[in-house]
């Protein structure tokens, strides 16, 4: 893929203010892993300036709509509309023209089959999520604990149960499924499992509660993280987070679009990370 | 580019002895060290590559946030973060040395006996063609003013560094300042080779709803198309102040930008920001350029260097 | 905006004992003599009105083409054409004494005599509010040194004026200053009553194709979004500097930009090209600025100026 | 009218690179004059900044597309794809919405009823010419002179016949009509009928050529100027042209925006316009 010019195929809100984008995206489907993410272009003028880093939630085939061609590859991506970027997205159309950087950065590690996976993930978090219950449900049971502050935060359940992923919602108002906190169910799962594996995304505040969780029970976490970008290949140094043994002498600075945006949770410095660092404002 | 047109059109550039294929090279610390790139872009086909700034030790930078989007621009406020002068020999030199590309190396100090003593080390690297000696820095020994900002300083460092360096030296200008002319002349008499402008705007971008800058570190360098017009007139000032090459620098995003500044007399361009929103920027500008001298007519890149008509 | 909420917030500032309504007025050559925006605005909404810079004799000004468009800003080099100050009491006054919105009239020399006596015959004017006092021209008789670029030419200007004026005396920063803090505090300590800032980067933009200058000056004044972060910058630092109120301007063209003004340490705002992008964009900002008090909870505007959290 | 939020009706391409606009515009046809134009912002966002001039080219009612709603008013514009502004014209659409400021300037005076009207107009230069014939063809007998480079710089032909206006085409290359410029035509007219008064728009060289043969023969001609424009209210001084008498000294300086686009040729300082006055890079 690399840098690609190519067209939406789809664009559609999906639930208040969550859209689903369909892009072309030739040989999408043999290079994207899970966890990845891309740089997308918003439009070829000078404004916004900066591309947007979006996770890739799924690649594809659709049919052609030409008789006698062969099906088109595809990825989709997630979006919330939080500014004027996303904003500007949501006004694309099927057949308009789109750039894309990707895909990029480091994904999941599937972990040890055989072992539960309890993926964590609270609105728009679920987005790297979705390839990884695909990889990891051939070998292993796979259980997702999606929350959000409101039903309209609970997204895209039914394509994660379509794979046989056991699935438990919480909502902050309990306006959908449990009222509270994910971490709270968090707790729960691993009570019954001890021996699960933790796959999270989402806004720090949850993250750092899940990774309390986990490293309380010794339990092996990977996080998926944010953090403002300006190239997303490891060139500009904006998004580095602090790794762990981090040092204003000895600086160990992890870049979030190059060596992440999936961490294992050793990696990080997580008592040193500022509430900037990992995750950003439209995230929350 | 059909081959054919290719060999109509001569793009080379030298700037101090310095031969480049073309006058397009990035802009230091928007291209690391170059490896980021090499998946998106043929580095053997660039003028040359500057790397991201070293220091003596390695620097930690400072803290996020470090960028923010400005209107047709963006703010930093990287602080330099950097692997230091040694890693950056052990590691990322045998990466560029198979590259067909002369490597600048860009570099800065808190001191004068810093500014000394990297370009001793980098004067050491046979196959580094060029170094640029940013001056943007605060001195943190005499009170944090900045060298580049002052004509004695600017003057004191490149001298330091004179004494230290066969090598090209090109000299990287703040635009933060009354008369670059000044500072262009001091660095000139330096023992400057050639001078490279204009580093960034000092700006600073507010976040109205939680009463907070936007980047931790308060002010930032401004970049991007938003200050090429500012770039384009100190170019064009320094030009007619100085007899040394001059390397032009700020929003350059296509080869009409470019042109510009080649236009106003600069024998070269670095692209900086744009790498970020395109990463083979620099390839669209040097096919621009060889486009547009088709077009005209134009035989040699040279021929438009300070083309100005006034 | 329902009369409900109006009454909750209030957005009236006052400057050097000038009380305006709200914050907010245009920027100097942005908004001719006021009449030329009558039919698209209310100028009675507005916080106050600055005129065109005004000189003791009517200037011609620059040869064309005065004005081109960059990213997301433009230069202009109209070269402060204006009527003179006899016309502009003869013809401009009344139509401007007939408006209940304190006006301020912005003027500027080329030498210290031509400052004070444009100051003198302003101060007669009793429906003057205030002036503002444009020092970002050069000296005529002093090699064309730029007043503003200098701290003894700037006070000797401020010095001359405050001579001759007992109204409340404004006077306008350049950006193009390697440390506006020295020049604010030069004109503090001459007697300025408040400093706006800024006015327009210096810049030069090139037409490729004919080898010229867009704009027959060569350089120009920029202006409007693409500067902004510069002008937030240079008012942050000069609040911190003078005791004095600062007035923001540059690249205004919503509420959201005015009040990173406002946190920042401006008292008010000036909104310049962003009349040409939208007449009335001076009543979007006032309302927009008021819808803000409400949804953050707060009653008085004057509880955000200099709120910044650092 | 003044500044105004409103929708695009239609936007077609009439002749390569020759671009029709219709925007809805209550009002339009009572306003207008002939001769005015509209600043029209070419997109809500920041860049490009500056709003671009346009001619009115007409004004009108069409049928509501919904059964019983009154007609809908509008107005026209005519353009020329030349550069960043009108390219991304070119890609808006019937529904988009647009903001146009207007209408501003100063028209052209009808003359004495009764005289013959001879229009010139090169190119995009017919755009005001429209509006002018309408109003004159009741009271004068109207030609119009149209040349162009090439066939596809002529057009709207057909409309000015329908008002009933005699049209003599030129171009350069002779792809239609005559081959030749419009200058030689007008001569031609003026050997016919003396009496007759002239009304041009166009490239600065024609209307300096129409000047020249208009002045030798003492016929009254009104002209219609472009100049690069940022307020279009009268207000940044940006769009001057120097007047008769004009002098550094006792500096006699028009604005197109205001005091024109429209001028008698006698407001006007012919011998010390630059060629960057009074028409622009596009309208050559
Ligand atoms: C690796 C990664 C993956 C992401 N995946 C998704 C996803 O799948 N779905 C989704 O909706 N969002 C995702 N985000 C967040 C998304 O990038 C931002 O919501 C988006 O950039 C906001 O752009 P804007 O122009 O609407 O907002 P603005 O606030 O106008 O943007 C201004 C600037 O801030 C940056 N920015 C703002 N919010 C964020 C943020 N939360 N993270 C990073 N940069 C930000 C923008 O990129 C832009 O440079 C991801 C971020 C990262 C780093
Ligand atoms: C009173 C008046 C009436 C006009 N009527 C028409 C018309 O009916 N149809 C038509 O096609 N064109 C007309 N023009 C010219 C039209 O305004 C320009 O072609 C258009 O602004 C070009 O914009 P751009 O972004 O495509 O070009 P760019 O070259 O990218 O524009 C850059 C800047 O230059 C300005 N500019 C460029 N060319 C011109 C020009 N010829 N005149 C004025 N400003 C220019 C733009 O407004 C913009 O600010 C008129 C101009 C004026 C002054
Ligand atoms: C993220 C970032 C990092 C930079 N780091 C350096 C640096 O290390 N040394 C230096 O001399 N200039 C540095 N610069 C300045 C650029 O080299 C360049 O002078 C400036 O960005 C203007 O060019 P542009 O508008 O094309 O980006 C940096 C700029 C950016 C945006
Ligand atoms: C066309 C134009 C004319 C101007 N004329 C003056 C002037 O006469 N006096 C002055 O002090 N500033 C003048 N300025 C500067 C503005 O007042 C303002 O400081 C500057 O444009 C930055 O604000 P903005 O980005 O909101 O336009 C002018 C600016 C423009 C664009
Ligand atoms: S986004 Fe540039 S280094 Fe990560
Ligand atoms: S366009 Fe501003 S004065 Fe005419």
């Amino acid at each position: 893929m690399s840098n690609f010019k190519t067209r939406i195929l789809a664009n559609q809100e999906i639930s208040p203010g969550y859209w689903r984008m369909r892009i072309q995206a030739p040989g999408a489907v043999a290079d994207c892993r899970a966890g990845q993410f891309l740089m997308f272009r918003v439009q070829l003028s000078l404004l916004p300036l900066l591309r947007r880093p979006f996770g890739i939630f799924r690649t594809g085939f659709q049919p052609s709509d030409v008789d006698g061609l062969p099906p088109v590859e595809y990825l989709e991506i997630l979006y919330k509309v939080v500014g004027q970027g996303t904003a500007m997205m949501s006004e694309l159309h099927h057949g308009d023209r789109v750039e894309i950087l990707g895909p990029l950065g480091r994904g999941f590690d599937g972990g040890e089959p055989g072992r539960r996976k309890i993926l964590v993930g609270g609105g728009i978090g679920l987005v790297p999520l979705y390839m990884l219950a695909e990889q990891l449900v051939d070998g292993s049971e796979v259980r997702l604990l999606m929350g959000g502050r409101t039903r309209d935060d609970i997204i895209v359940v039914t394509e994660f149960e379509r794979l046989g992923v056991q699935t438990y919602v919480s909502t902050e108002d309990g306006s959908l499924g449990d009222r509270g906190l994910v971490t709270a169910v968090l707790q729960q799962q691993l009570d019954a499992d001890p021996d699960a594996e933790v796959f999270a995304c989402g806004p720090l505040p949850m993250l750092e509660a899940v990774y309390g969780i986990c490293r309380q029970r010794q339990v092996p976490l990977q996080v998926s993280l944010e953090a403002l970008m300006a190239c997303g290949v490891g060139a500009c140094l904006g998004c580095v987070v602090k790794g762990v043994g981090h040092s204003e002498t000895s600086p160990r600075f992890l870049c979030t679009c190059k060596e992440g945006p999936v961490f294992r949770a050793e990696q990080l410095a997580w008592d040193r990370l500022d509430r900037t660092e990992g995750t950003c404002e439209g995230c929350k | 580019m059909s081959q054919q047109s290719t060999a109509k059109v001569s793009l080379a550039v030298e700037i101090a002895g310095l031969r480049m294929k073309n006058p397009v090279m990035p802009a230091s610390g928007t291209f690391g060290y170059g490896e980021e790139f090499a998946p998106y872009l043929d580095l053997n086909r660039l003028g040359a590559i500057v790397t991201k700034g070293l220091s003596l030790r390695p620097k930690a930078g400072n803290p996020t946030p470090r960028i923010c989007e400005t209107v047709s621009g963006m703010l930093n406020a990287i602080g330099l973060q950097n692997v230091g002068v040694d890693a950056f020999i052990e590691h990322k030199m045998p990466f560029l040395r198979e590259i067909n590309t002369p490597v600048i190396a860009n570099f800065f100090g808190n001191t004068l006996e810093e500014y000394g003593e990297v370009a001793r080390r980098l004067n050491e690297i046979p196959e580094l063609a060029a170094v640029e000696l940013n001056i943007s820095c605060p001195n943190v020994k005499q009170g944090g003013i900045v060298f580049g900002t002052d004509p004695q300083a600017a003057h004191q460092a490149v001298d330091v560094v004179r004494k230290n360096l066969d090598k090209p030296l090109i000299v990287k200008l703040t635009p933060n300042v009354t008369d670059i002319t000044v500072i262009a002349r001091a660095v000139a008499d330096a023992g400057a080779d050639a001078v490279s402008c204009i580093n960034t705007l000092t700006g600073m971008s507010i976040d109205v709803r939680r009463r907070k800058p936007k980047i931790a570190n308060r002010t930032g360098g401004l970049s991007g198309p938003a200050i090429r017009p500012v770039a384009v007139r100190m170019v064009y000032q320094v030009v007619q102040a100085v007899a040394i090459p001059v390397i032009g620098v700020g929003g350059i995003s296509s080869a009409e930008d470019a042109l510009e500044f080649l236009i106003a007399g600069a024998q070269a361009v670095q692209v900086g920001t744009a790498n970020f929103v395109d990463p083979d920027a620099m390839q669209q500008v040097i096919d621009g350029l060889e486009r547009f001298c088709i077009e005209e007519g134009i035989a040699d890149i040279r021929e438009l260097i300070g083309s100005l008509e006034v």
